[in-house]
């Protein structure tokens, strides 16, 4: 690298007399350009083409989703929480009402964890399709993007059926969720995702072992354990570099426990691993969703306990005492107990985290999302710089940054 | 039929290319509309109202691969009439023009080890 | 009658009346069609349906009206020049790549003499060289049009593509002197006439892809690196330098460079055919002595439309079908990788045709 | 139906985890308080020992708290608790597979801690989102400026005293490179 | 379970530094793409939307309606449960007496702002009467004026189209009556309306 002093200087230093910013040239990139799939900015400074500086500027998506959150009702959180990272956003939702339910100290019915299992699966497989498939098609893989579009399709379609919306889910209550699987809905996912698994050999060929393909991302945006885990990294970036670290296995939530995966990870942290780890984790999530439909049990999708969930309508119809239920939790909301909690679960990205506080009535005082994302993009002048413009595409498109989850 | 005979034919293919670019883009020019703004006309720099490259100066960082092809294309131009001839120059040509590869492909070596093959 | 018949076989009158014919009926129909068809057979490669809105009444055509639809759109666009643009260069920067791309079928045959008449625009005697020298033409193009915009994106994609083409270009030279060897002239004539003959009695047509395999894949590749398609479309580079060169351009002077593309495309594609899969000539024809001209003639134009399609085709399948370079890569892969092999190809074919005449 | 859930004060349990003991062993005087709530370890310290009890949770090989998961704060205004603000910070160990919850509390009129970007790097965006949306100063931050807001914004919109609905005013359109000097990341 | 780690393969070797044999595995792939989808089976997810219409799921979240009783009067009891559960404050209730001394309490007026709403289908959970739901199977909603969206309640019927409407008013003297309301009845099996 050249001599830091001197690349300081010739980054600032316009007025001076000599006049060395003229070998950098500083370039928007973002937030209206072709690569940037969420809205962000990188002022990046070149030399040439390589990168020598980056400032990124993040915040053109934020909606207030804490502050809004501190406004609302505990229930109507959940809408809110389908906007987050919209492209997974039933993990939000069961991430989201697993925290309230540790709030409450229950667990929801078996039934509904394994249908929670299923569907949280369903979504980081969508996740990591978007996520992969827009990665591919800017270092100019269409193709590859094009057919992942369509196997994600499949499992959309999947999702509507369940929940009744594609993206703005709002599936998951406290204590459950709002609907059991619809009639036929097994044999319909088996049938998908032996679809998706062919999609996914395809992909594989078409893509993983062409050395075009293998040239733009191999050692780019490599990152070592310390930084990365430094840098607060989560997820497939994590598990990248070479560190097993899955909060489904490491905070075993739900009944992940019962069900055996693996947990693919890299070596060097580059681009290439993440891609790897990324398609590997389709496969896994495809084995859990299997396993899961397998020994999915009978039983209620929604927890007994009052005050959690409205009556069944033939309460709220016919007894006095569940009209007043309902018109209770509707009125006054979930009344969670006092006290604060933080719950993680591991997104599409990386460790969702929800930390909430209560204060016993029906307004949360706090409801606080860690975005696994947000340190990505942190990180970001630490993967691009020495690196070319282009290179940023790939690191960029890996990263999968999305604008809803990083500025809330 | 005279040499410049044969290349009359280009000269009006060249002339039907530039009349057809001239047509591609004066088109516009009479029949789009014109609504100017300074939006529209700042250059593209990903949604910000910049002034583009004025006053910048960039850093062309591949002169050295120009030099480079600088001497590859005059070199090469020197191996057509004996890849044209050669079955009448034989062996003595085929050495002739190893040794000429073979310098060639020595400075080759030499800007490869020197680094002038890195774009940078 | 005969009066019209001599003005016709006036060289000029007569080469005008070929250019006419081969571009106007040929390349650019093709070159446009192309732009739809690239969009159609690409949905067809990605299980999408493609353009197929455009409509008259219910009249679609399976989307054959975005022709007429994206054309009429840019001619009534406006043309905008960017402020601080050099706006001369900014004008003529798309003359380049159309005069490069229409004046390489100059020497392009696309059948056999009849006579004293010939299929083939002309035949000068440089042949080939003369298809260097007017594909550099095009490098000016993308230069000016990256210099003149006055914008930062356009400059890299400028300065990208300069690069890029006249490395290239080098290679693509070194690629064909293999040709230049076996065929023993640059003419493209004699080059085609050269693939008529056969190996083996009448069994093998000596087609350039068969004595010089090697040089066929160097050229290729040189060429659809020359052309800045997909794989080695660096200089355009749609997600990092948004489009490149032609980035400020609008209206129908954006069409100019894509149509621009896809003539060289068409040329791309014509030229690998005359050059390594016997250009005109129908394999194994000479052995019927009894077949009528006029049908000999016919086959041959076929037959040279049907190769040039297939490579149009097989560029557009290609373009989806790869990832693209990174640009200090498409340079490593010239300089490091087609370079050595061009110079070794060379080698071992002088070798060969000496050894063996 | 099963029992109903008592909405009012919760029996917080005040037992004390691994962590807890061995903080309090250690830092004795510091601690002013801790609980384990559903088995989130919490424990409250003092400011002006936080930038050590930091250090020693991330260097200390009992602790070894490799990932700094999550930092933001509390407005306890509506809670009508002293003092107004508490930071909360969580840790992640990967080696002991443990977490822990690290609270400081901080009055209104000096809500001000150390930074801890030297310790984990990504410190440094969390605490910038701190300031931008709780205003609380973090010392010996590099480039404490806003990040999801814009500069000109006024306040601090996750205080409980910012009223959701409040307009800002409009700010002029500004050129470009006077609003940061960049270069910092180089 | 036992954490179970797999490192992932990096093939990287002479096979891909030859670049060849991807390259004609992926063109095979795509070759065998572009004939089965220009003259075999389509296998093509795109819809052509307005001349083919998706499959949309029974539980589909689409426009609002409201239901109406056996005797055509409205479910709704203008209870306000949908107006507090709204997270996005889009339905604005006002209670009113009903003439007709059998119904006790009904909506004069109950406006769904459509373009506000999230469409989370929170007001159909929280509805104790069963009079809002939103099975009606719209999945479009594309008007050419902010107006048009602002559903009255006369207007939240099954098959409504507010394109054939130019009145959206609700007039006080325009009270539904059992007869010439019947043929809004409730779709009671909950399947979209065609």
């Amino acid at each position: 690298m050249t001599d830091m002093n001197l690349l300081q200087s010739r980054i600032e230093g316009d007025s001076s007399g000599e006049d060395f910013s003229a070998s950098v040239m500083s370039i928007e990139i973002g937030p209206a350009h072709p690569a940037m799939h969420g809205i962000v900015r990188f002022t990046t400074h070149l030399d040439g083409e390589l990168i020598v500086g980056m400032d990124t500027e993040i915040g053109y998506l934020h909606r207030g989703f804490e502050k809004e959150s501190e406004n609302s009702k505990w229930i109507q959180v959940i809408p809110y929480t389908d906007r987050l990272n919209y492209v997974s956003p039933l993990l939000n939702n069961i991430g989201y009402s697993m925290a309230v339910e540790k709030l409450y100290g229950i667990e929801a019915p078996r039934r509904a964890e394994f249908t929670r299992v299923i569907m949280g699966e369903i979504s980081r497989i969508t996740d990591h399709l978007t996520c992969l498939g827009a990665a591919a098609m800017e270092i100019g893989a269409f193709t590859f993007f094009l057919w992942f579009i369509k196997a994600r399709e499949y499992l959309w379609e999947l999702v509507e059926e369940m929940t009744g919306a594609r993206l703005t889910t709002n599936w998951t209550r406290f204590g459950g969720n709002s609907t059991d699987l619809p009639d036929g809905f097994l044999t319909e996912l088996a049938d998908r995702l032996a679809k998706l698994k062919d999609v996914m050999e395809e992909c594989d060929k078409l893509l993983t072992r062409n050395k075009i393909f293998i040239d733009r991302v191999k050692d780019i945006g490599s990152f070592s354990k310390e930084d990365a885990l430094s840098y607060g990294f989560t997820g497939p970036l994590l598990r990248a570099c070479g560190i097993p670290y899955d909060v489904r296995r490491a905070d075993s939530y739900s009944v992940y426990d019962e069900l055996d995966f693996e947990i693919p990870v890299g070596s060097t942290g580059d681009c290439f691993d993440r891609f790897l780890v990324r398609m590997e984790e389709i496969r896994q999530s495809i084995n859990i969703i299997e396993q899961a439909a397998d020994k999915i049990p009978e039983g209620p999708f929604m927890t007994d306990e009052r005050m959690l969930h409205y009556p069944d309508k033939k309460d709220v119809y016919g007894n006095i005492e569940g009209l007043i239920d309902h018109f209770k939790l509707v009125m006054e909301g979930h009344q969670p107990p006092a006290g604060e909690i933080y719950m993680p679960i591991e997104g599409g990205n990386g460790e969702i985290g929800f930390y909430l506080v209560s204060d016993g009535s029906g307004d949360p005082v706090r409801v606080r999302l860690r975005p696994p994302c947000f340190n990505f993009v942190a990180a970001m002048p630490a993967m691009t710089i020495g690196h070319y413009v282009a290179d940023i595409v790939p690191i960029f498109g890996s990263v999968n940054m999305i604008g809803g989850e990083l500025d809330r | 039929m005279t040499i410049a005979a044969g290349y009359l034919p280009i000269l009006i293919m060249i002339v039907l290319g530039v009349i057809l670019a001239a047509t591609f883009s004066c088109i516009g020019l009479f029949l789009g509309p014109k609504l100017r703004g300074e939006a529209k006309e700042t250059p593209f720099e990903s949604g910000f109202l910049k002034d583009g490259m004025e006053g910048h100066r960039y850093d062309v960082k591949f002169y050295m691969t120009a030099l480079v092809f600088l001497i590859f294309d005059v070199e090469v131009v020197f191996l057509y009439p004996w890849s044209v001839q050669i079955r009448e120059l034989g062996w003595f040509g085929f050495l002739a023009s190893s040794v000429f590869l073979g310098i060639l492909i020595l400075g080759l070596a030499y800007d490869w080890k020197k680094g002038a093959l890195e774009w940078e | 009658m005969e009066v019209l018949l001599d003005i016709i076989m006036i060289p000029t009158v007569l080469a005008t009346i070929k250019i006419a014919v081969i571009i106007l009926l040929f390349v650019m129909p093709l070159g446009t069609v192309l732009t739809l068809m690239e969009r159609k057979w690409s949905a067809m490669i990605q299980d999408r349906v493609g353009p197929n809105r455009a409509n008259i009444g219910k009249f679609t055509g399976h989307g054959a009206l975005h022709l007429a639809a994206d054309g009429l759109k840019s001619i009534f666009k406006e043309d905008t020049i960017p402020k601080g643009a050099d706006s001369f260069l900014y004008l003529i920067a798309p003359f380049f790549g159309l005069i490069a791309g229409v004046a390489t079928f100059a020497i392009i045959p696309v059948a056999g003499p009849i006579g004293d008449f010939t299929f083939q625009v002309t035949d000068v005697e440089p042949g080939l060289l003369f298809i260097f020298a007017i594909t550099s033409l095009s490098v000016y193009g993308a230069v000016l049009a990256g210099m003149s915009s006055n914008s930062k994106f356009a400059l890299l994609g400028g300065t990208r593509a300069s690069a890029q083409m006249i490395s290239y270009e080098v290679f693509m030279g070194l690629a064909l002197m293999g040709i230049f060897m076996v065929y023993g002239t640059t003419r493209v004539s004699g080059i085609v006439d050269g693939q008529n003959e056969y190996w083996f009695g009448h069994l093998i047509p000596m087609w350039g892809v068969l004595t010089q395999p090697l040089g066929f894949v160097l050229f290729f590749t040189a060429l659809i690196a020359e052309t800045k398609r997909a794989p080695f479309d660096a200089p355009e580079g749609e997600s990092e330098i948004v489009a490149g060169y032609f980035l400020e351009y609008s209206g129908m002077r954006w069409s100019a460079f894509m149509l621009a593309e896809y003539v060289a495309l068409v040329g791309v594609a014509s030229l690998i055919t005359t050059l390594f899969f016997g250009g005109y000539h129908v394999p194994w024809l000479h052995l019927w002595d009894s077949a009528p001209q006029w049908l000999v003639t016919v086959l041959q134009i076929i037959k040279f439309s049907v190769f040039t399609l297939f490579f149009c085709w097989f560029q557009i399948q290609l373009r989806w079908t790869v990832p693209k370079f990174r640009f200090d890569q498409t340079m490593a892969l010239g300089w490091k990788k087609l370079l050595p092999l061009s110079l070794v190809n060379i080698i071992v074919t002088a070798f060969v045709i000496i050894a063996f005449s | 139906m099963g029992e109903e859930i008592s909405t009012k004060e919760a029996e917080i349990p005040q037992d004390t985890g691994e962590l807890t003991s061995l903080l309090r062993q250690e830092f004795p005087d510091e601690i002013t308080d801790y609980h384990s709530h559903r088995g989130d370890e919490t424990v409250v310290i003092k400011r002006d020992s936080f930038e050590p009890v930091c250090r020693f949770l991330r260097e200390d090989s009992r602790c070894s708290f490799e990932i700094m998961m999550d930092l933001t704060a509390v407005d306890r205004l509506e809670m009508n608790e002293e003092p107004r603000f508490e930071m909360v910070y969580h840790f992640k160990s990967l080696t002991h597979a443990r977490r822990l919850r690290l609270k400081v509390r901080l009055t209104e009129d000096d809500c001000k801690i150390a930074s801890i970007h030297h310790l984990w790097k990504a410190v440094d965006w969390y605490e910038r989102e701190c300031f931008d949306m709780f205003g609380i100063h973090f010392e010996g931050h590099p480039d404490l400026r806003r990040i999801l807001m814009y500069d000109e914004f006024e306040g601090h919109p996750l205080r409980k005293d910012y009223p959701i609905d409040k307009q800002q005013p409009l700010s002029q359109l500004k050129e470009v490179d006077e609003r940061h000097v960049y270069g910092r990341h180089t | 379970m036992e954490l179970k780690v797999k490192k992932v393969q990096r093939l990287d070797g002479t096979r891909e530094a030859l670049y060849f044999p991807a390259i004609f595995v992926g063109l095979s792939l795509t070759v065998k793409h572009f004939w089965r989808n220009l003259f075999g089976s389509k296998d093509v997810v795109t819809v052509n939307y307005p001349e083919e219409k998706r499959h949309v799921a029974a539980r589909y979240r689409g426009r609002h309606r409201l239901t109406r009783l056996e005797n055509g009067f409205l479910s709704c009891v203008a209870c306000y449960m949908c107006e507090t559960i709204c997270p996005s404050q889009c339905i604005h209730i006002e209670a009113g007496e009903h003439p007709d001394l059998s119904v006790e309490k009904y909506p004069t007026v109950f406006d769904i702002d459509e373009l506000r709403c999230v469409f989370c289908g929170l007001c159909v959970e929280a509805c104790p009467k069963d009079a809002i739901r939103m099975d009606t199977g719209v999945i479009s909603m594309a008007y050419t004026s902010r107006q048009t969206f602002d559903f009255t309640r006369d207007l939240l019927r099954d098959n409504y189209d507010p394109k054939a409407h130019s009145n959206t008013k609700y007039e006080d003297h325009d009270l539904p009556s059992p007869t010439s309301q019947s043929e809004a009845l409730p779709n009671s099996k909950g399947v979209p309306a065609s």
